[in-house]
């Protein structure tokens, strides 16, 4: 019944399989909504939140989602900016739509769940009233607001290229002109996206007054910054690939060629090595310098739950295995290894993305005080569940009624 | 934009701060409730979670880690150590908002519950654990709501609040100091916590007032102040004699 | 129709850019962010003119100087101390900052009401008048007498220092009946000692302020003793350093870490209730190495030597007993204080310039007699009573004498009447001994006869006393219970009738004389606000009644209101021309014992308008250098319990010795001891811990529900505990769900619970919080005062 | 053309919808919603300072001497005059008969009330220090009428409350303090 809006050339599930899964997503999806609202009309108690954990799975799931996001950035300033000089980039071209909506999908989502984040929605707006500059928050509204900005209009012209959308003639001029100059914006998103990582990365710059995120002096300009650009660039892509693949598997079909996986997995794989190597170099001298400053061991740092099987997942688990797997020719050569790879590198970045918040909060500053735990309540789960929903929505959506996979209908005869 | 104070680290003559000290201090917990009384803080029925009540003042105790007999111990009342870091508090520099303010004509750390959005990056960013959240809507029962100040707002859901050194009476002395015809700048004055604390533990003033009795305080050798590693510059100072209260007021390594 | 469409999707977008041109996007975003800064159900405070008024805190026998800030001139809105007061000097405690939240508590009583349904049920009360209300009490009176049972009405006091106390004995003695107690307390068993001792009815005074070194064994100094804001200064006294005044050195004895424990320059942890032992084990030393003031004991002291008595019979002396069954090491192992520490701690105080020994149960409970006298005698031993004065007494002051109440013969018979359960073995002093837990036993058992009337007065007792299910019995037993509480508390629900007094701020009221404190004391407190609700002070219905019942009673309570009597004391003040009114600018180290104060006033106008702007009479205490006993000296050997023991009696009965009460239950089944304590951040006694108190509670000693039971780690592991674990709590006296603290702050085997929770009545914020201590701990009767003590419960804590 | 006129014409009459829409909402905006938002009310009786020109200004409005602000006086400053009814206007009635008469406080409505967080010290801000009354209050000396308090529905506060920006701007100006808790409390 939807076939007109269903691109030319490709074929979908019935619509009642496709209804019975937007259903669920529906159901997910108003499952956070009634959390959500139960958190915003009843307040943040109904959270796992408290005054040592100020942060928590909003902000974890909030960060990493940004950082999976980012790989839509990523991909367009691969495939916009530098396949002039790589030619072997061009292939993004094959999952640039995918990336973008993954994109869209990961900071407007991210925008939702910011509003329960804090405990004011209805002055939200001040953040951009009264701004502090000084803040890294600032920079968050800012560029998230920019950057869902920019994957809209990222966005549209794949809208546009809907089949009964591309009819419209002024509609398809437009889109195709927004086309042409899509160029600009995955450039301009990329280099707001650097920075907005970066400024990410920045905040421990600020936190001098918790030795576990703080970094100080070179180590936040240009170092963490660049640690958070590199991490999210490092997995951006990498999360795109996994999305990639879960449909291939859910369609049964194959979307892209396997070399775009191969080479997104070489490009991931560098990425990751370097920031390893900085990381490891930024950890290092935090706790060799900045720490002892403080008159903090590595030890003191690392207690259960919050154990030093973070610091050993996160760094080895989730860092140097897939480095190994994505630099090995024939590990890429694997699917199962390329995206364990793939898998490891992207939990890799949400567990550095919690150990710099919850983790981060955990830890007792003052000597005298005590190790907290953090549990997340199902208001908190749900709303975050629902928000992946919202962008399993959109993809879904999206891949069925919008040509994300222009290479679709070649391999899949 | 707004609330654009001078950001940078005045080197004025005025610079309220504290001492506490520890020796006199018996937790006995009056300044607590004195800055409950006086600054509208709210109450609920259990009080028992500690990570979500509201407590400008929080009294720690100290152990010194020791088995019976040898055990000692030591209450700590923490307020709000309004750092006097250059350029930023921990808190003021990471509110995008610009609802905490450090004052840089009387380094008080402000903070405005009306401008706060809740985003809880202070709370994030103290290493004293200053601030409260109000995870719920203020509730007095009926009858106590007659003893509400009204020198102080109440707060309500979803901002952070924390210690002000009660800045309102700050406020009413400079006012009075004008009826009188003095200098409005430089006025001393009392917070809540000070005038009820039993053994006279803790001493407010100027600290850039060398004849100033908090300036004299803030020099003992007895003096310290919590976290001196991060350069928070707290303005809150501690006395103590005890060596084991000295090791716990800063990490330390072994 | 496809230009319907687009057409509404053009009007759409010229609304919106029209409505982006308008205020209202603006407009309701910036109110949005007013309004949340000013929801409707946010509280509003009133604004207005801020005004002080100086008053005296009755919430504690403390006699802290107060000073209220009222907006409009009747809203509360904030206590402070009063600076220029000589009790506290500027400071309160917790429970004083916090008496608003008891001002204007949900659960005040807000007129008379009747209990119209079954006793106990809070929601059978029913508001009456006043006039109804007295009616019924004064007719009960009426008829009680007229049967002849005027010793069957009783009442219970908390407020002993007061002149609502004197009025109740006023009016029990014209009245008729010898049933007038005060809730049980420490100086319960302190004055009968020194009345054994001196032969004198006053309470100990103790110069801490010039004290060098103060050896205190128990008594909670920085938790709640006797005026807890002075004795926090007291200690904020000591930790001052001044040039050329000598420091004072704290040691404080106790088996608990308390936060006294740990703020004392030293710390001996002993066994729990052998401090006594303790105590004499130091007398050993002071008597073996002839440390002590020999040239004192000499002069003035009966009973260190052996001595002959009434009966011709020979007696060993008090040093003979020390020396022979106190030696360091026989104390060592009762304490398991090292007989080094003994003997260190002995010769130590026996070097000090101005040394004293204070003592105290780590709440306030009446104390085994012997074990004050223990006290009382090393005091003795190292001068304290010579002429450096560290002890002195504070008798009844001279203008605290009401007329001598006419009594008829109904009063005689009834005053004739030996008071409900107590003891015969009680000593015969000037001090009435106050058995008030052998009265609510007699009640609760029907033992002896009836009690008709009971009234209760500013005490909660169904909750406060130990072992408070005895209270609760006994209300159910009594035939009416008229209760005085401002509060619907555990007690007055056990009322028929409830008579609201008015709040401690709201009342016009004094405070005659202070705990502990080295001179006489006399405040006025005034009302700091006029009463929000139909309550009456409880002296003016004491007055009304008295009226009511009309001839002798009458006649002896003939003041027409409460203040009336109040300005008689201050008349009687100026008329005796002693004492003097200060302010804090009065040093108590300057007082000497003996020496009275010069006045500073001449009329009673004087002194009244004195008074009420927040000065204190105050007058040099006695100088313990007479005394009316047999011997006419200090005697450690108190002949006057020849009366009380068996002719045959051991000599020690007639002296300090340790001699502890064993705790009932089996060793095996209760292997542990329970022992309670006390924080100034938990109110133990009439009034419940106010909302902004709970916030100090650390969470853990309360967690939601539960109350946190102190446990060695050792102890803990032993049976199988872990922290924070829900266990079971069980004593002789009850059960009780807890959780557990593995806390190095008690030793093995022993275990510590908190006064102040557990409270049944009051609301959610007070209710429902933890175990009621009183309802754990035992108390067992002193068997020569009768007095209810409490050393401490065997116990049993498993995991639940 | 005749298509050309009718895509120009389904243009023009976009146009005129986008033009409906874009007007309406302007008429919405600025004149229906002022009234939506703000309620009109009547303060309890009148009061003139006309009236009562035989007390000064300091009479009624003055600092106390904690430095706290009386700006509007109690019924018991009204009854110093009008312990009986000096007229017979139904204010005058009103005034004596359900104020003075039963002790209660009139519930004025004030035109420059200012939320509860905030704190503002008149003896800050005094004529010599070249801040007029009439710079925040109306002016009252040749009032005949006291005005309608109009309530803001959602905030409940007066239209005529000061806002943030005004104090910020001229604080600004005249060198003084912006710190947060200058004016908050």
């Amino acid at each position: 019944m939807d076939k007109a809006l269903i691109p030319e050339g490709v074929k979908r599930c019935p619509l009642p399989v496709f209804g019975l899964w937007m259903l669920v997503l529906f159901a997910v999806i108003a499952w956070g909504i009634y959390a959500g609202l139960t958190v915003l009309l009843k307040g943040l108690n109904v959270t796992g939140l408290n005054n040592y954990f100020g942060f928590g799975l909003y902000i974890c799931v909030d960060l990493g989602i940004i950082a999976l996001g980012a790989g839509a950035f990523f991909s367009g300033f691969l495939y916009y900016g530098l396949s002039r000089f790589f030619p072997q980039l061009k292939e993004l071209h094959k999952i640039i739509n995918l990336a973008v909506i993954v994109g869209f999908c990961c900071y407007t989502g991210a925008l939702l769940v910011l509003l329960l984040e804090i405990g004011q929605p209805l002055r939200g707006w001040f953040g951009y009233w009264h701004a502090n500059v000084h803040s890294m928050l600032t920079e968050v509204i800012f560029c998230i607001s920019c950057y869902a900005i920019v994957l809209v209009i990222e966005f549209v012209p794949i809208i546009l290229e809907n089949r009964k959308l591309d009819a419209i003639k002024p509609v398809h001029i437009f889109g195709h002109n927004l086309h042409e100059i899509m160029a600009i914006f995955a450039m301009t998103g990329t280099f707001l996206s650097f920075f907005h990582q970066g400024s990410l990365g920045g905040v421990p710059g600020v936190m001098f007054g918790r030795p576990f995120a703080y970094r100080e002096g070179f180590f936040v300009w240009p170092w963490t910054f660049f640690l958070f650009t590199l991490s999210a660039m490092a997995c951006g892509p990498a999360f795109t690939a996994i999305i990639c693949r879960i449909i291939e598997k859910v369609s049964r079909k194959q979307l892209v060629d396997r070399s775009v996986y191969e080479l997104i997995g070489k490009i991931e794989g560098g990425l990751l090595l370097t920031y390893l190597i900085l990381k490891g170099l930024d950890t290092l001298y935090w706790a060799l310098d900045t720490a002892p400053g403080f008159g903090l061991k590595l030890s003191d740092f690392y207690q259960e739950p919050y154990g030093m099987w973070l610091l050993v997942a996160e760094l080895g688990i989730c860092g140097v295995i897939p480095v190994i797997l994505l630099l090995t020719p024939q590990a890429r050569k694997s699917n199962g290894l390329l995206f364990l790879a793939f898998f490891l590198d992207c939990t890799g970045i949400v567990i550095n993305r919690f150990a710099m918040t919850v983790e981060a909060l955990a830890i007792p500053v003052m000597p005298f005080d005590h190790w907290a735990v953090y549990i997340p309540t199902v208001y908190e789960w749900a709303p975050c569940i629902a928000m992946l929903a919202y962008g399993a929505l959109i993809v879904s959506l999206s891949y069925r009624y919008l040509p994300v996979f222009p290479r679709e209908p070649e391999l899949n005869p | 934009m707004s609330g654009n104070a001078h950001s940078e680290h005045a080197a004025g003559k005025v610079r309220y701060g504290m001492v506490i000290d520890l020796d006199k201090c018996t937790g006995c917990g009056a300044c607590a409730v004195a800055c409950q009384q006086e600054n509208n803080i709210a109450f609920r029925p259990d009080e028992s979670n500690k990570l979500r009540t509201i407590s400008w003042l929080t009294l720690y105790r100290l152990e010194n880690g020791k088995d019976y007999p040898e055990h000692r111990e030591a209450m700590l009342p923490r307020p709000c150590m309004h750092c006097d870091s250059p350029h930023h508090a921990p808190c003021t520099f990471v509110c995008p908002v610009n609802a905490t303010v450090r004052d840089e004509h009387t380094g008080i750390v402000d903070h405005i519950a009306v401008r706060c959005i809740g985003c809880r990056y202070c709370m994030v960013a103290c290493p004293y654990h200053a601030r409260s959240f109000n995870w719920w809507d203020p509730k007095w029962p009926k009858t106590m709501e007659a003893m509400l100040s009204p020198e102080v707002s109440p707060r309500m859901r979803g901002v952070v609040e924390k210690c002000t050194f009660c800045h309102h009476r700050l406020n009413r002395a400079r006012d009075r100091a004008r009826i009188n015809g003095e200098d409005p700048d430089g006025v001393e004055y009392t917070p809540a916590c000070v005038e009820a604390c039993p053994t006279g533990a803790i001493t407010f003033g100027n600290l850039r007032d060398p004849h100033s009795q908090v300036a004299k305080l803030a020099k003992d050798p007895r003096a310290f102040r919590i976290l001196e590693k991060l350069h928070t510059e707290p303005k809150v100072y501690y006395l103590s004699s005890e060596q084991w209260i000295h090791k716990q007021s800063d990490n330390d390594l072994s | 129709m496809s230009l319907g469409r687009r057409a509404f999707l053009q009007f759409v977008g010229g609304a919106i850019g029209g409505t982006l041109l308008t205020p209202i996007p603006w407009k309701l975003a910036d109110d949005s962010a007013i309004w949340t800064q000013n929801w409707s159900w946010r509280p509003s405070p009133e604004r207005g003119e801020i005004t002080e008024a100086t008053g005296t805190c009755l919430l504690c026998p403390g006699g802290c100087g107060i000073q209220v800030r009222l907006v409009n001139g009747h809203r509360a809105i904030y206590v402070k101390g009063n600076p220029d007061h000589v009790v506290n000097r500027g400071g309160l405690c917790p429970v004083g900052a916090a008496g608003l939240q008891y001002l204007y508590a949900p659960y005040r009583v807000t007129q008379p009401l009747k209990q119209t349904g079954k006793r106990g049920d809070p929601k059978g009360f029913q508001p009456i008048s006043w006039d109804e209300a007295l009616k019924v009490v004064a007719a009960k009176l009426t008829e009680l007498r007229q049967k002849g049972q005027p010793h069957a009405v009783a009442c219970l006091t908390g407020q002993s220092r007061s002149s609502t106390a004197d009025l109740w004995k006023q009016f029990f003695a014209a009245y008729g009946s010898p049933n007038l107690y005060t809730m049980p307390c420490h100086s319960d068993s302190t004055r009968l000692a020194v009345a054994l001792a001196t032969g004198q009815e006053a309470d100990l005074a103790f110069h801490l302020e010039k004290a060098t070194y103060v050896l205190n064994f128990g008594a909670p100094l920085l938790e709640g003793w006797a005026s807890p804001t002075r004795a926090q200064r007291l200690f904020s006294r000591w930790q001052t350093e001044q040039p050329g005044v000598p420091e004072t050195e704290f040691v404080h004895v106790e088996p608990r870490c308390s936060l006294t424990a740990s703020k004392a320059d030293r710390w001996i942890a002993c066994n729990p209730g052998t401090e006594a032992a303790l105590a004499l084990g130091i007398a050993h030393v002071l008597i073996r190495e002839k440390l002590f003031d020999a040239a004192f004991v000499a002069d003035q002291v009966f009973g260190f030597e052996d001595w002959t008595d009434a009966a011709g019979a020979q007696r060993k002396g008090f040093k003979a007993l020390v020396l022979g069954k106190y030696s360091p090491q026989d104390v060592a192992s009762l304490t398991g204080v090292d007989a080094e520490v003994i003997q260190e701690l002995a010769r130590q105080l026996a070097r000090q310039k101005n040394a004293v020994v204070l003592w105290g149960p780590p709440t306030d409970t009446p104390n085994n007699l012997y074990h004050d006298l223990a006290f009382l005698a090393l005091n003795a031993l190292i001068g304290a009573f010579s002429s450096k004065a560290m002890i002195s007494l504070v008798p009844p002051q001279p203008w605290q004498a009401l007329p001598d109440p006419a009594m008829d013969m109904e009063a005689f018979k009834g005053q004739g009447q030996k008071p409900l359960g107590q003891p015969a073995s009680t000593p015969k002093t000037k001090v009435r001994p106050n058995t008030v837990h052998a009265f609510f036993n007699a009640l609760a058992n029907g033992e002896e006869y009836p009690i008709e009337l009971l009234f209760i007065h500013e005490a909660n007792p169904a909750y406060g006393l130990p072992e408070n299910a005895l209270a609760v019995q006994a209300l159910q037993k009594a035939g009416t219970v008229v209760s005085f509480s401002s509060y619907l508390d555990e007690t007055s629900a056990y009322a028929d009738l409830i008579l609201p007094n008015h709040n401690a701020f709201e009342r016009l009221d004094d405070v005659i004389g202070l705990p502990g404190a080295p001179f006489a004391f006399y405040a006025v407190a005034t009302p700091i606000l006029s009463p929000q609700y139909d309550t009456k002070a409880t002296g003016d219905v004491l007055l009304s009644l008295a009226k009511a019942l009309g001839g002798t009673v009458a006649q002896s309570l003939p003041w027409k209101s409460y203040q009336d009597l109040l300005k008689l004391r201050a008349a009687q003040i100026a008329q005796a021309g002693s004492g003097t009114l200060v302010d804090a600018t009065f040093d108590p180290a300057s007082v000497a014992p003996g020496a009275p104060l010069k006045p500073n006033f001449s009329k009673a106008s004087d002194v009244w308008r004195k008074l009420t702007s927040g000065l204190c009479w105050v007058d040099a205490p006695q100088a313990l250098d007479r005394y009316a006993t047999p011997s006419s000296r200090l005697e450690l050997a108190c002949q006057g319990l020849l009366a009380s023991v068996s002719a045959n009696a051991g000599d020690e009965l007639f002296m300090a010795h340790y001699a502890p009460l064993n705790p009932s239950g089996d060793a095996g089944e209760l292997p542990l001891l329970l022992i309670t304590h006390r924080s100034l951040s938990l109110a133990p006694g009439y009034v419940p811990n106010a909302p902004f108190m709970n916030k100090l509670l650390p969470d853990d000693l309360l967690l939601q529900q539960d109350v946190f039971v102190e446990v060695h780690p050792s102890t803990g592991k032993k049976l199988g505990l872990r922290p924070k674990a829900k266990a079971l709590l069980k004593t002789p006296r009850g059960e009780a769900a807890v959780r557990v603290r593995f806390a190095p702050t008690v030793p093995a085997g022993v275990i510590a619970l908190p006064e102040g929770l557990g409270h049944t009545a009051y609301d959610e914020y007070v209710q429902g919080k933890g175990v009621n201590a009183n309802a754990m701990v035992e108390v067992q009767l002193d068997p020569v005062t009768g007095l209810g003590t409490v050393w401490a419960t065997r116990a049993q804590l498993r995991l639940a | 053309m005749g298509e050309v006129k009718n895509s120009t014409s389904k243009k023009g009459l976009g146009l005129v919808f986008f033009l409906a829409g874009f007007v309406g909402a302007l008429l919405v905006g600025w004149l229906v919603f002022p009234n939506l938002l703000y309620s009109s009310k009547q303060q309890p009786l009148n009061f003139l300072h006309s009236s009562h020109e035989d007390l000064s200004c300091e009479d009624c409005h003055f600092t106390r001497e904690d430095g706290s602000y009386s700006g509007v006086p109690g019924v018991e400053m009204c009854a110093e005059c009008h312990e009986e009814p000096m007229t017979e206007s139904e204010d005058e009635r009103i005034l004596v008969e359900e104020y003075i008469q039963q002790e209660r406080e009139i519930p004025w409505l004030v035109y420059a009330r200012q939320p509860d967080n905030v704190y503002f010290s008149h003896v800050a801000h005094t004529e010599e220090q070249g801040i007029e009354c009439v710079r925040c209050h109306r002016d009252v000396s040749a009032e005949d009428k006291m005005p309608v308090y109009k309530e803001n529905r959602l905030t409940g506060y007066s239209k005529n409350t000061i806002k943030m920006v005004e104090c910020e701007k001229c604080h600004a100006e005249k060198g003084a303090s912006n710190s947060c808790h200058v004016c908050h409390k």
